[in-house]
């Protein structure tokens, strides 16, 4: 067990991986010899040489389609893209191909492969290093998404992605990466290594896919979130005082139904929180899914906090940024409601 | 900016190139230079990109016009492998002529035809081993015609029937069969290309002795992922062979929409550092040696070959169109590589080992062979009346294990 | 005026816009000299000269980021996507560049184009030639998306399209190219000579984007529906009886939320139907603008009817398609909830 | 698939592309070999592409180790050009210094500067007139810095602060001049490679005599965008050039994970019929005729051009980066072509028109009104402190009018 960054713990992930099935391979853009742009590939290229770890060309599209090659071959690619603002070349090979070999081919060929990508704001990122793009991947049938939200969980879940036999996209929350945020963008953060979710097995595990995780029970209303969201729901919940069950959904797809149901049964009411723009992200499925399920039980409209519908800009990043301000806002609305 | 002194401005215009013949044109390719069979050199195979230049900017040809095989290329196979090639693009053509009825007779939605451009899949097919793996697209029913993957399957599949190996779910003709080296067809243009690298790229990472073939037509070429399968396998050295199927055409389009101006589509690899082979298409026996060459390079681990089959698409696109509309319809008798079967079976009957009515009878053969697989596969349906594969396999295999919301929706469904 | 089939009223739509205004420009994937696969820009070719109507190579991303510059440039380019299933590997152009052009440079670069591609399934066309990309534009801010579902509007929409400032996402529902489809696949459909939104002018006009229309006044519940899905719908009521309010949404994006609000303010309940895959659909987004707006006036969940969350099937088309057997189902359970 | 008489299999390896030199490393470029000043012959503007393969595989290049211009593209500036062009140069560097310390200050995120590689955006800015339009990366700030785009915008955005001309919404260095011919930089690689020829399309179509340029960098050579681009403009003869600025790294990697074997960037035009000069990026005075001789074909209605800027990356990626981690420190003073500024700098006082004394005092005068035009902005704010432009006009410019559902975020943020 050692205190880890989640930088450290997702590169623990593959380090571990690599060590234990020969057949996953790491590569991206700067992920060879320099261990990437975020770090989380150092020191892999050096263990496992550069036949299991190397450089990419620039090229998304190559990256992607050439993991679905090496997938088909019997391989478990886990590549990177460097931002995930620069997946989209490689969307269709994600969106038309990655999604559809199994099926297409009855089981015939499949793509086990893992694309790995930092996403959401809070570093400056400007519009090109701040995206969310967990919608649109929810959207195409085939695909998993998952969103880890801490060390613990981003390497048992990444442990878990490379194991699957389906392509699974991994956003890891960039403004997680060195700690876990605690909500505010002018307050100092907790590092993770006094975060007891920064503490992390050395050795292989698994978090499954698929199964939210309760980061606080509460009766009054439930919160749904992933990434750094967590973290501003956190902040919300505690300055409100409102006894709010957040969960985290972690895998966005397959979705734990059933524990979103459970929970908005219990208590009623819901606010959603997502940094990706509003209208048809991920936070309208969610919405539906509630609408859908728990209808009778609700007393009171869901609320949507989430990014505006524009490009993240630079200037004004934490205006956009949907922070503990508006998330509470939100709570106390639909508690009032 | 400063104003420099050069001329004046005058207007510019675009230029939209245009084949030369359309509808109610007589074509004439007299102009089309066509290098002799037997002249093209034939190097080594570690040889450097920037050494043979020259190739990527001829047409490598084998069979001469008189049914002899000359120069470096020839003396490849033996006549009864030549035999077995001739065999092989019959069954395609007959085996494409009665699918293209029961397309008319409404036992499927579509079909796509390879008529004129058999010599390719059937000859490259040849070069590969088990294990290898094609990356086709959907005009390479040869490669599965001529191995051993049964035609019954492939009308299964056709027909969309409840014995379709896929289950209904794909396309006509967008065959997959892991076993006979054919990864499962997209209906979307080259991304398959840098797939068969990114296979290519697996067995070498393995250490293991496979390669791949990705292919791609004349137009697909225009495709980014044309690019980015080059740059992939330029870089690493994959083992893949990268076909082009120049056949002159994308649907309407002629395939100057997808190539500038004296440039070929081999020489594309030149400036990847690609070695680079421009073949006559419907030389059988070019092919196969070309094809070998750069199967050969492979293997050695030399890396990736760019090889462009030229040929002429002599049918419609796919029973979805009429060529008539845009260009002449007698363009194809016209064309000055003439017609792959036909050369062949002269190669043959020049050499002794064939003659007219052999031809003749073995076409009888094939023919009644795909009679009965026919009559075979009708029996487990056709798209229209069924029966296809139970509604609930539309459910499954989206995932390994089926997640709760598609369970819910099958529910529902009430399947 | 003309009776016009879809394929003529979208001719009609650019011959009329070229005709005014040079600026307009046509091309795509055989779209010159052969006009078009589906036919829609026969004949342009001829009548405008081909630098203003041509081919273009087979390259999706190609024929978005030269729209994009030409935009730039100062021409109006109305470009064809084959079928929307190829719209991806151009998706970076679209999601990248041409939504965000005239937000990140403060109006000083614009990007006026279209991008038509017919959508949908209904013709045997498999997993590569019926999809329904929808969703996934309207999550892109600054993008415009209109999906017409009648040979009037496609002209006036399209022509709206083009003279609009910003990119317009222009989806032609191409079960509908030559008569309305009534609904039912299994029965003879009605031409569009016979059908009264078969009635086209001949000269340019345009129909505002962003205005929904409702095709039918009703007191017991909203459906909520656009392109093919109307019709289905339309058979739907018809078949059940029941005194439904179809609203047919037009413009996606910008959605006109208040029609929907008004009238499910009115009715209480709610139906919506799609032919995209369910998951992050746009009907996720419907329901939640329901949910935000009605939530006091909802006297029953509301009920999505879509395709389902997997690659359109080529053999089972019609059991994926939501047919008005399915949408039926849903209109008896909203009433009786 | 039949078993070839083939070699027996032997397994294959994964050929990864590493530079020469890593930290630690001594640096020695003295096996590159780089062609003599003035060896390279200028061909006529409407030479076929085919005819000229050898450019695209030399360096052509202008001042030779003396400080002499000789050979045939020399010749194509007076002295005044000449220093203007030095002046340029050290404006670049001298901003990019100063920025460069602005972000380690804290007034900005991120910054990126063009160090050793000023000579390329400078010259070229010269051949383009009024109306034309640049495709920029984020590293021609040459072309605004020596035109006349006021510094204290470009400072204004670098800030974000009340007056930039972009209102904060876009990254710094991510410029937007219409004015200037500089079209609104992308963060997303080589998209706007191709919408350059789309422009030059545009001008084309409508008869206009305005000229392209795109810019790429070596690495981004490998995204699908720049295929796109090289279909397009050779399809259509776009008015456009085509710039590849190969400074040798993409952030920590080098050129061979993007280009194959002895292949060129240049080279890749071959292949389309696209003319492809390959040019010492570091010799202003190379840069300039080279891309005047594009210019002059792309006016002329001879299509397209690409041309290949050998150039090497002195500084750090971005302010984000820390190229001691990849290469060895001394890379760039061991790099054979040396420094565009002294280079240019040699060759004035050579000509007896410029001399030490007089590059110190235009330096000195370069950072004076550097310091000035900061003064200024900062007075308009900084990043982390403000002000800003108002928060509501985050809301503004997504759609030419705000739709309703943007209307209501908006008040909902109480802006
Ligand atoms: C991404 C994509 N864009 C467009 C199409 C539509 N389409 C199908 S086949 C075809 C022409 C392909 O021509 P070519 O590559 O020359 O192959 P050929 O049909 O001649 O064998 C087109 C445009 C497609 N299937 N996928
Ligand atoms: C589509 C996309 N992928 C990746 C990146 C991240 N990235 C930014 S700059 C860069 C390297 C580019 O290298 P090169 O093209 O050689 O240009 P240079 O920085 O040397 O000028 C990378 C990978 C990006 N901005 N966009
Ligand atoms: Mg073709
Ligand atoms: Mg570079």
């Amino acid at each position: 067990m050692s205190r880890m960054t989640m930088i450290q713990s997702i590169r623990s992930a593959m380090d571990t991986s690599m060590a234990r099935d020969e057949s996953v391979v790491v590569f991206g853009e700067d992920v060879g010899y320099f261990g990437g742009v975020f770090r989380c590939t150092e020191g892999l290229q050096k263990k496992y040489g550069s036949h299991r770890c190397f450089d990419s060309p620039i090229n998304e599209s190559g990256i992607i389609g050439s993991a679905i090659g090496m997938a088909a071959y019997g391989l478990r690619p886990c590549v990177e893209i460097q931002f995930a603002d620069y997946v989209f070349p490689g969307f269709d090979q994600l969106s038309q191909e990655a999604s559809r070999i199994r099926y297409r081919s009855n089981n015939d060929f499949t793509a086990p492969m893992v694309v790995r990508m930092p996403t959401g704001g809070g570093i400056f990122g400007g519009q090109t290093h701040s995206q969310s793009p967990e919608a649109i991947f929810a959207h195409v049938s085939g695909l998993k998404t998952v969103i880890p939200s801490n060390p613990y969980d981003a390497k048992g879940l990444l442990a878990a992605s490379i194991e699957d036999n389906d392509p699974v996209m991994f956003l890891e929350p960039k403004r997680l990466y060195n700690g876990p945020f605690d909500g505010h963008h002018d307050r100092p953060i907790t590092p993770w290594s006094k975060h007891e979710l920064g503490e992390v097995p050395d050795e292989y595990y698994t978090v499954p896919l698929g199964k939210a995780a309760t980061r606080r029970e509460g009766e009054a209303v439930t919160v749904l979130a992933y990434g750094t969201m967590v973290y501003v729901a956190e902040a919300a919940v505690e300055e409100t005082g409102i006894d709010a069950e957040i969960i985290d959904l972690r895998t966005i797809l397959p979705l734990d139904i059933e524990a979103i149901e459970a929970s908005v049964k219990k208590t009623g009411r819901c606010v959603i929180v997502h940094e990706a723009t509003k209208t048809c992200g991920f936070g309208a499925e969610l919405m539906a899914l509630v609408m859908e399920g728990c209808f009778y039980h609700l007393e009171a409209p869901v609320i949507r906090v989430t990014g505006y519908d524009m490009p993240y800009p630079h200037a004004h990043e934490w205006e956009y940024f949907p922070g503990p301000k508006r998330v509470g806002a939100a709570l106390k609305k639909v508690m009032e409601a | 900016m400063s104003e420099p002194k050069a001329a004046d401005p005058k207007p510019l215009s675009l230029h939209v190139p245009e084949p030369e013949f359309r509808p109610g044109d007589k074509p004439d390719f007299s102009n089309v230079p066509i290098p002799k069979a037997g002249a093209a050199r034939k190097p080594p195979i570690d040889v450097d990109a920037q050494d043979i230049h020259d190739l990527a900017y001829t047409i490598i040809r084998v069979m001469d016009r008189e049914g002899n095989a000359v120069g470096p290329w020839a003396g490849e196979l033996n006549d009864d492998e030549v035999k077995q090639g001739l065999e092989d693009m019959l069954r395609v053509r007959a085996f494409d002529a009665r699918m293209q009825k029961a397309q008319r007779q409404g036992k499927t939605s579509f079909y796509m035809q390879a008529l004129g451009e058999e010599a390719i899949a059937c000859a490259f097919s040849k070069v590969l081993r088990p294990g290898d793996m094609n990356f086709p697209t959907y005009r390479q029913q040869g490669l599965l015609l001529s191995a051993d993957y049964p035609m019954v399957d492939m009308m299964n599949q056709i027909y969309s029937n409840k014995a379709d190996p896929l289950k209904g779910r794909q396309l006509p003709i967008m065959y997959s069969s892991k076993q006979h080296g054919f990864f499962t067809i997209s209906g979307n243009l080259a991304t398959q290309f840098i797939q068969g690298v990114g296979w290519a790229m697996g067995s070498a990472i393995s250490g293991d002795d496979k390669i791949a073939a990705s292919w791609i037509g004349d137009g697909s070429t225009a495709e980014s992922d044309f690019h980015a399968a080059m740059v992939f396998a330029s870089t690493y050295r994959a083992p893949a062979i990268l076909n082009v199927v120049n056949n002159q055409w994308a649907i309407s389009t002629f395939q100057g929409i997808a190539r500038g101006k004296a440039a070929t589509f081999a020489s594309r690899g030149l400036g990847f550092g690609i070695p680079a082979l421009r073949v006559d298409g419907n030389d059988y026996l070019a092919v196969y040696a070309v094809a070998k060459w750069a199967a050969d390079r492979a293997r050695a681990g030399l890396g990736p070959t760019l090889i462009e089959y030229v040929t002429y698409r002599a049918g419609a696109h796919s029973t979805s169109d009429d060529p008539s509309a845009y260009r002449p319809k007698t363009e194809f008798d016209a064309w000055p590589l003439g017609d792959p079967v036909e050369r062949l079976k002269e190669y043959l009957i020049k050499r002794g080992t064939w003659s007219e009515a052999r031809h003749v009878q073995a076409n009888e053969m094939l023919e009644a062979q795909i009679a009965e697989a026919n009559r075979e596969a009708v029996k487990n349906g056709t798209l229209h009346d069924g029966p296809h594969a139970s509604a609930k396999t539309m459910f499954e295999d989206v995932y390994e294990e089926m997640p709760l919301h598609i369970v819910r929706q099958r529910q529902e469904a009430g399947v």
